[in-house]
Parts: C-alpha cells; structure tokens; sequence
C-alpha cells in the first residue's frame, strides 16, 4: 500500500526526520490558510499516488497565500496518470543548495532491506541507476543489527564532504530505517534530500509504501488506505478479501491462485483474446466469494464474456458451482459464462450447474478457446 | 529418493486444531504422511483424530516424538513465531503454507533458520509431496503419482495444473515442491534445482515461475551452470501490468525488471524448454526425457 | 546502580507488567493517605537497598489507613543492614494462589541475557537454585532476535499448566526483556509473580540493576541514584570521579587502576595490616583528583595511615606528587603518609616529594610492610 | 613469534585526534608499531604527527593502507559504534581500550565481531605488546622486554607491576596482553592460554586474575586440559567485600561466587603456581621455567 506524501511525512516527523512545517487541504481556501500561516513563498502539490506529478502540472510555486489558493484551484480535480486530485500539501519554498537522494527498500536478493544513496536528487533514482550507477552507493543492511552508526556515517561521507552534513544526514538514514523497519515498509525514500545555503539538512519530500500483509496488525497503517484513489471495483473486492486488479479487456476471468489466475489471463491472450481482470477467489471456497466475484466483474461494461477457471484442493469446486446458481439467482448476468472446473467435489459441482442448465468443462485449454470464441463472435 | 521428504519424515503439525491445520493433517495422514505430533498451545495432553498426541510447545513435541520436521497452519500474525519455535527446537525441514506473513518478520526469520541449518520451505507454499511417500502441506495428493520428473513451483493451483497433466498423462513424480509466493523465502528455486540434480530419483526438472524478481533468472543461470538434468519451465504473468500486486506478494513488475519476456528469455537462454501453455508441459517433458541418458552439453 | 522497589515498579508500570497500584512515602501522614486511596488492606514495605527486609520486620500489613500509618511510623527511620529506611512503598494487598519467580541477569558465561523462572518464588532464588536446582528453568536469550514468544511461552508453561496464566506469564517476560535491555540492566527481577484466586497473573516485587556504565547516555536513569541510601564517602568521591569503596580497617589506600588497588589491599592484609578503603584514582592523573582522595580518606577517624601505590604508566607520577604537596598545604593531614610511586616522570616525583620533606619508595612490597608496621606500632 | 600483534601488525587508531588517541598514538609510533592510519570522522584527509594519514572512517583507511587491526580510543558512547566499524572493515584484531562501555552493546558486538573471524581484546583493557616488535594499547614500552614469558591479565597497573619486576629481573616477554576488567569481554582467558600454547616463542604463561565471574575457574580447567606449558598465576581481591564493583565492571563477588578463594583453589587444583603477592612472579617463574623442558604432567 502506497503512503500518499503527507501521510508519510507525518511518519517522517514523528521520527525526527526534519522536514519543513507543512499541511493539507481539500480546497483552495484551506490551501490559502496554510500559506498564510507559513507565511513567504509556498509550494502546493498534488497527492495522488503518481510519479511525475511535476511534469503533469501538479506542483506549484506560490508567491502569496492568496497565489497558494489559485494554485490548489487549479491543481485539485486535475487528472494525473487517470487519478483525480483530491488532496494538496502546502510547503514552504525551500532555498536548496544541493539536492540528494535516500531510500530503502526491501530487497528480494539479498532478503534485507537495501539503503540507496545517490548524491544525484531530485530526479528518478531508476533513471541514475540506469544512466549513471557509479553515483549510487548502496547497503545491505543486517536486520539483526540494525543499521549501524557507522554505516550510516560511511554513506554520508559519499553524499557530503562536511562532517556536520554528514552527521546530519547519517541521523537521517537512521531516522528513516527506524521508520522503515517500525512500520513494515517496502520502501521509504527521501527525494530529494536538501541542503540549504545555511547548512541545514532537510527532507523535502516523503515516500512510503506498507507492505500490505503488515494492515492486519497495523490498524493505525491500514487507516491510511485512500480508497477514493482507487479503482473503485478493487475496493469493492478488497471489502469481499477477493484480489482483483481491473485491466482493458474483455474477458471476465474467475480463478482460484495467483499463478493459476496469472496463467489463465496468459491463455487467454495467447489464444487471441484480452483478459478484463485478474480475479483471485483465493483457497477457501466460499460461494459468498463467488457471487461477488460475479458482482464486480459483472459491472465492467467492457466484459462480453465470463470464464471461471477452478483447480479443486483445498477449494471445493461445489462451492464455487453454488455460488454461480447463487448469483445468477440474485442478479441477470448478460454475458455468457464458460466454466472449467476438476478436482475436490467435481462430480457435485456438475451436477448442480446442469441443474442450472449449465455445463462443466474439465480442461483449461478447452475452456479458454471456448471463452475466447464467444467473445469473438459477440464482436 | 526424493528431495525435502520422504518415508522417513517424522511430521510435527503446528496450529493442528486449528480450522486449516485439522482438515489438512487429516488428508496427511489419510496419505500416509508420518504424522507424529501437533503443536497447540494449551491443548497438550489432548490427541488429534484419537492417533496424534497433541503438545503445548514444538521442543516438547520433539523430545517426545523425536520429529525430524515442522508444518506450520498458523495465522499470519503467529508464523513467525511458530518459524522460530521450529527452528529452535532443531528440525531439520520447516514447512511454512500461511500466507500474508509480514515480509518484515521473515527478514529475521531467515537468518535464524539459516543458523541453525534448518530447511525452510515458504511461507505462503503449498508445501510439498513425495508420491507415495508423504505429503507435507496442502498439495492434493490424487493429483500426483509416483514418477522420476522433479517439479518446482511459486505458486500453487498453477502447480496442480500441471502436475495433474503429467499424472493423466502417466509421468509420475519424484517430490513437487511448492516454494511460495512471498518476496522472501525461505527455499528458492536454485535450492531445489541443486536438490533435484544430486537427487538420483529424479531425471528431469519442472519449474514454474511467475512475474516479480529475479529468482528465475538466477535459476536460469544456475541450470546453465550447473544442472546436467533437462530442465521444462514456465512463467505466468505475461500479461500482467507493471506495478500491480498479482495476488502474490512477490509478483510484482517493478519498473522493468521482473517482466515475463525477461524470465522466458532467461529459461532460453540457459537451455531451459519453455511451456507456452501449462497443457505444453506433457509434451516438453516426454521429448527431454528421451534423451536423458545423454548431458545436456 | 540498585533501584529502589518504587523506582523499578514505574519503569515495570510503564512497560504494561501488570502490578497492583500503591505509591511512595516519606512520613506516616503520607502513608495513611495513600492506603486511604488504595482503599482495603495494605501493604508496607521499606524502601531500602538490602534483601531480607521481611525478616528484618521492613514489610507490615495494615487492616486499615490508620494502621498503615502507624506500620509505616514503625518502619521509617528503622536500620536495616546499616541502612536507614527514609521512604516506604504502600501497595494494596493481594490474595495469593501461588507465587513464582521471573528473573534476568545478564550472564558473564554465555554473554547474553538469561531468563531464569521458578514455580518456587516468593523466596530468594539463590537459595531454590542451591537446594532444588530442577526447581529453576533457564534459557539465554539472544541479544540479535531478542526474547521469542515461543522461548517466553515455554518458560511460562514450565511456570504454569493453564494456558492463559502462561500467555499472560509470557507477555510479563517479554515486557521484563524490554524493560532489561531499554534500560541497560545487569538484573530485572519479579519475586514473587503471583495468581491471584480469580487467576490473575501479577508482579508483587519490583527489583532492577542498572550497569553504572549506562548512566552517562541515560541522565534519566542517573537521576534515579538514592545518594542517601550510600555512605557519604562514597558519594563524595563518586563526584570527585574516583572509584572508592569503604572498609572496615586502618590503612588508607591510594592507588591507579583497579587490579593494583586490589593487590595493594591484598598486600596490606598479607603483612598483617587492614585496609580501610579501596580508592582507584584512574588512569589520567590530576593532582585534584589527590587532594580529593585524601581529603575523602582523612575523615575516616579509623584511618591511622595511608599509602600511596603509583605505578606510572598513563598516570604521571609528578602529578601525584603535587597531589599531595597541594593537599597538604590546604588540611592538615595527622596521620603518616608512605609514598611509593615508580614509572613515569619518577625523578621529578621524588623531588617535589623531597621538597616537602618526605621520601618516596619505588618497591611496593617494601612500602606495604613500612605502612603496616607504623599502624602496629601507632596501636 | 608473538601473539595477536608483532611486526607485521598495520594498524590503525580510531579516535586518534582525541585526547587519549593523540597521546598514545605518539606512545606506539616511539614504540615502532606499524600505525599505518588513523580515523576521525570530518578530519579525512589530515596527517596525524605529520606521518599518519587520518580518513572519516574505518573502511577508507582499510582501502587506502591495507591496515590489518585496530585500537579503539573513543569515548564510551561511540565505542560500540567503532568495534562495529572495524569489524566491518574486515580487521582481524580489534582492541577496544575505552574504559565504561555499556555492558547491553557487548550484547551485540560480540557476536558481529565473531561472525566476521575477527579478535576483539577487549573492552577496557590496556591493550597488547610484543616487546620489540609493536605495542598496541597503553602498556608502557619501557617496562617490558623481548623474551619467552607470555603475560595475561585482566587488570592494567598489575600487569606494570609484575612485568616491571619481570624485566627487572631479566625475564622477558613474548606477548602481554590485557583482556579488560568488564564483565562481557571479546577475548578471555582461555583465548589466550590457548595462542600462548601454540606459540612456539613462549615458555611459560603468567595470568592475572582477579575476584568476580568464573573466567579463572574455566582457564584452570583448560589449563589442566590442554596447556602443556607452565602457569603461573596471580588473583586480587582476596580482602574485597562480596556485592561490590571493586573499579572494574567485572570485579565483584555475587553472592558466594567469583571469590579469590574459589579461584585460587582452582588455579592450585590445576597445577598453576600461585603467587601470594606479585613480588612473588620472579621466583615462581624462574623455578618454572628451570623445568620447562619436561611436559607437566
């Protein structure tokens, strides 16, 4: 789950990382608020969970409280990368000497958490990694211990040659792995990292992302999730513990498994057609799941076509069939639906869809060719 | 033979009167999977379907049992913690299925079972099978049979899928693991290819990967180093978007690294032959094993 | 450093151990108020740093807020083990089912911190350990992963067969871990840990240890020192920066470096003399510190005469020597003084020695039997 | 032949612009060690004493001078952080002089320091000498000289006294070592009997004890196990009262445990000649060493 940037900053704050005074709005008078309590220029900035807010337009300098209203005017409602801007953060202008990047992430490799440095901030560390990796220093960090002062120190020394910036900037990377590690994080980066012509070391931007399996535990985490920034229907999966991601085409799929789900898209698109969603019931069967899973896909204009794709373990195959009888009962379904489905239970789970007037297949690859003709034919 | 498990796996089951754990233990025993212990704390003393002594701690269940092995069905919040227990009280294989343990908790996790030797496969797995051997996790055992082709995969239906190809098809199996979904764990792919490879039962190796990481890359340059058996692969997630979590923690595009063209290419590359479809694996594997007798280069 | 019960009981309160409520008091008024408060039978307990204060009739129960106040009126001012009682802690009385122990020290052998429990608690665990050594359960907590739950839980089940009494048993140990390793502690000790009837888990006794060498990073725990609770002595050279600890015998010591000072100890006792103190000036040799360290020793009235042991190494024994000329320019000293110094800057030593009309010795066998034949022959 | 440190020992001194550092850093390069490097946060690039290079930190000095150990001159706060840091760097002998380490960071630096191979002497020891070949640490060079007496002690002025009377009477040293009076320390007793057993320049060991903990009682039964070579030993704090620190963190009888009593039994059980006073060194290793040349037992 990614941290939309006031959200982080706040983490940020509470753990001592310094950063300028700051807040959100909604409205331009809000905005207009803000700045008048920062007081001298200010910047007004998108949040929306997108890179490149800069070059779309969503950051703004503003030069009196009243310019800060104009531009959150302009900035909320404005679309960046199909998000609708809802919110904007109000910071003062910085004066910025040099610019520098930190950041942590997970790192499936090594299997510890990874602290990047790059003297070269401000821009896309992908970019620097890609272009000019020699300017990127970088530090496994031994969960067992912690990151060590003199680790920390060391990186600081590739960012600055002042030992007071230095000090300063190892505090922070220190600061941000407690942060890191304290709430579960995938990443957490500092871009750009600041100084200012008086010295000063400040962060001025903030960046977090929770790994997702921390929010049963972490209700103070899981608050966080903007669900106005999502697609709606993945929030309404989410809300069924379905995991559903929506994409352009138009054929529904319904699997149980990641990588079985992951593989039936493929299938689909190698036998010519376009998965409209991959769709994870996950490995307990209950019908309930099923009818929501119809629900949702259901109400994508886009789908002409619904292939369930079931590999019975620990999934009950009946289940999934009562489900279908369940939904189709509960609500019209315009589209045709192609059912594959073997294993645990099959013989039942036939016939309770012939019961229907439905019929079963038992291959994937059957299935598919089946699903995507109809859909072919509907064109 | 076989890698992981076998007949002589002495089984402690962690969360056994839990909902998942009791329904699967029983379709381990119903196997014939060495069962000998559950683990619930407060429930020691008691006994599992009238046969498996149930204890309060894993290191009570091992002095009393002498279980060799660990399969843990507890709630995400406990896995951890029941991967510690297991790793201190000596078992040599540690079975993780629970999915949507925290990746923080396994930064600590792995180094600690790593100190003590221990073999962790998952979290997030379905575990594995040895066919007529034992069954260590959730895979159904009436999908597989005994056989020579070893099969390694990040995920689990996707592997019934195929190993129900090759069973109907009359290729049995010499273990199948399932190595889990999760950015980080414990058994990789590279663990099981080197397993599989000194592993005289088995001639050929399967191995199903998916989008996110570089795991199969590095198991692509392993094969072509140092696996002399043929070697079938596939990957899942072509047509997944970048960015997006499909389903499994692990498989995630980040930027351009982790795509499906990246790892395909990387199998081709290493001499690995490439499933288009799961239903391809039959074939692949019935033209490798034609020509096991001779190396691969 | 030893914390007082009351001091330890806020640091254990804060980390969620459970314990009964209670507060301090330093006169009987107090105490009666308090018990007052806490309503029902009480509990007081003087606050003194020494074991076997029940028995030394340090510990009272009180039916009523009146009697809490007489209790406390008797234990006030009451020696225990040379120490005066000045506060006593007053706590609610609690029924008792049974009664544990639930300690950690930090273990020399194994470098870690071990956890130690006992079902036999309430009694001083040196002596279970001695008697009934199967009676105790102990496990080394590694300092890299911390205490496990499942390491914590099975301590608990060897405490306690029903397993929510082990659950809250175990989170008690977790929480005495971090209270442990927060504040840098040689010992944390519950005795008893007690059920209640209704099956409650609770920590009746509060004891902590803190490594002296946490105090300089921690003024918050330093602030916790009970100077009154010390011999003034020892106070007054601790803020002189030496090392001293008062004995019972004749021979005032002044030596550099620990190991020495014991040896010269040592020594005296071999020639047949006693020590009166142990006094380690340290290694940087500031002539204050000398004139501090016989100003400390010539107030003890037992004290009939003093050695010096120098040996000069990162110590300059010129500085020593003009320790002593200072020293005995501004106080009188009455009782003989016997040098030995040898080492750094010996020459310049001996002379400002000489110029003050005293010798100084470089043998230090040769100087203990001088300094304990002038004491024989002072008695 | 020495122990830990001799000629070949590149070192480099952390904290060496402090007040301590600087002194004794002026002490070593008199002495001839091989300072190589010294470490100063923000004073990269400066020379110590118009020789020494100074770097910001550990793994830069490593990477420029090919230093091989390090002693440690900072104050207690940053003392853990700095025996971190040169393990890091991949130093193989590491000596902490800092006095008042807290004890909850030896917790942790021991094993970072042993997973990397390295030896830490110390904490709050007076370091090592080599007579004629390096000193490392504190220990003055003019009280001690070359020869086959190898010196082990927890304690700082008692080790001056008894090598002062040693070389006063013509008895050299091969290697003196302090171990540090602080309870958690990275090398003990038994670290040191062992390299002096192996030592071929050594003859005959003295070790100096003192009252707290059970390092004497295990280096006696070590002794009567495995050194084949003759001890002579030494304990302080025979008139120490139980229950308190006599200076040094370790220095303290807990209950009836860590007396001098107890130690010096176990020394005499294990056949170590016992000095009652450290005038006592001299006889007791001459009469020793004149039987050096048969096995003890």
């Amino acid at each position: 789950m990614n941290l939309h940037e006031y959200q982080a900053r706040t983490l940020f704050r509470a753990a001592g990382i310094p950063m300028p005074d700051g807040d959100v709005a909604t409205t331009p008078s809000e905005a207009e608020t803000i700045a008048r309590r920062l007081g001298g220029t200010t910047v007004i900035k998108a949040q929306v969970h997108a890179g490149g807010r800069g070059k779309a337009g969503g950051v703004k300098l503003a030069g009196t409280p009243g310019e800060a209203g104009e531009a959150a005017e302009k900035i909320l409602g404005m679309t960046i990368k199909g998000l609708v801007v809802q919110r904007v953060l109000v910071v003062p202008a910085a004066e910025i000497a040099s610019e520098a990047y930190v950041g942590l992430i997970m790192d499936r490799a090594t299997q510890r958490p990874v602290l990047m440095v790059s003297a070269a901030g401000g821009i896309d560390i992908e970019e620097v990694a890609a272009r000019t990796p020699e300017k990127i220093a970088r530090l496994g960090v031994d969960p067992r211990y912690g990151l060590l002062p003199h680790q920390a120190l060391g990186l600081a020394f590739f960012l600055y040659r002042d030992v007071a910036q230095a000090r300063a900037a190892a505090r922070i990377m220190e600061q941000l792995y407690q942060v890191f590690t304290a709430n579960g994080c995938s990443l957490a980066e500092i871009n750009p990292l600041v100084t200012t012509p008086e010295g000063r070391v400040l962060a001025l931007d903030a960046k977090l992302s929770v790994d997702d399996n921390e929010l049963d535990r972490r209700p103070d985490l899981a608050l966080l999730r903007d669900e106005s920034a999502e697609e709606p229907s993945e929030v309404q999966a989410r809300r069924a513990n379905l995991t559903f991601i929506k994409l352009e085409g138009n054929v529904g799929c319904v699997v149980n498994g990641a990588g079985l789900a992951m593989a039936t898209m493929d299938l689909v698109k190698y036998y010519g057609g376009e998965p409209a969603n991959f769709l994870d019931i996950g490995g307990s069967s209950n019908p309930d799941k099923v009818v929501n899973a119809l629900r949702i896909i259901t109400s994508d204009r886009n789908v002409k076509a619904i292939l369930f794709n079931i590999f019975g373990g620990i999934t009950r195959t009946d289940d999934v069939a009562n489900g279908i009888k369940t939904a189709l009962a509960q609500f019209p379904v315009q589209v045709p639906i192609v059912v594959r489905l073997t294993g645990t239970n099959e013989a039942a789970a036939v016939s309770i869809l012939q019961g229907i007037g439905m019929t079963a297949l038992s291959d994937m690859d059957e299935a598919v060719q089946k699903v995507v003709a109809m859909v072919q034919e509907a064109a | 033979m076989s890698i992981f498990g076998n007949r002589e796996t002495r089984l402690v089951v962690q969360g056994i009167t839990g909902r998942d754990g009791s329904f699967h233990t029983r379709q381990m025993l119903e196997y014939g999977t060495g069962v000998v212990a559950g683990v619930t704390p407060g429930k020691g003393g008691q006994r599992f379907a009238d046969t498996v002594p149930v204890f309060n701690t894993v290191a009570e269940a091992v002095r009393e049992t002498g279980a060799n092995a660990a399969v843990i069905y507890v709630p995400p919040v406990g896995a951890a913690g029941a991967m510690f227990e297991a790793a201190d009280a000596g078992l040599s294989l540690i079975v993780c299925i629970t999915e949507g343990v925290p990746v923080m908790d396994m930064t600590r996790v792995l180094p600690y079972v790593r100190e003590r030797g221990a073999r962790l496969i998952g979290p997030n797995c379905p575990g594995l099978i040895t066919p007529g051997e034992c069954k260590v996790g959730i895979i159904p055992g009436n999908i597989c049979a005994p056989g020579r082709v070893g099969l390694v995969s990040r995920s689990g239906t996707l592997t019934y899928e195929v190993v129900n190809q090759l069973t109907r098809s009359g290729i049995g199996q010499s273990t199948c693991v399932g190595i889990g979904g999760d950015p980080l764990n414990g058994t990789s792919f590279i663990d099981c290819l080197r397993a599989f490879q000194e592993d005289p039962s088995t001639d050929l190796i399967v191995m199903l990967g998916e989008i996110g990481g570089t795991d199969e890359q590095n198991a692509a340059r392993f094969v072509r180093e140092q696996v002399t058996k043929p070697v079938v692969g596939f990957i899942a997630g072509q047509t997944a978007p970048p960015g997006r979590r499909m389903g499994h923690a692990g498989a995630i595009i980040s930027g351009s690294s982790g795509t499906a063209a990246e790892k395909i290419a990387a199998f081709e590359a290493a001499g690995i032959a490439v499933m288009k479809r799961p239903a391809d694996v039959v074939e692949l594997v019935r033209a490798r094993l034609a020509g096991t007798t001779r190396m691969k280069r």
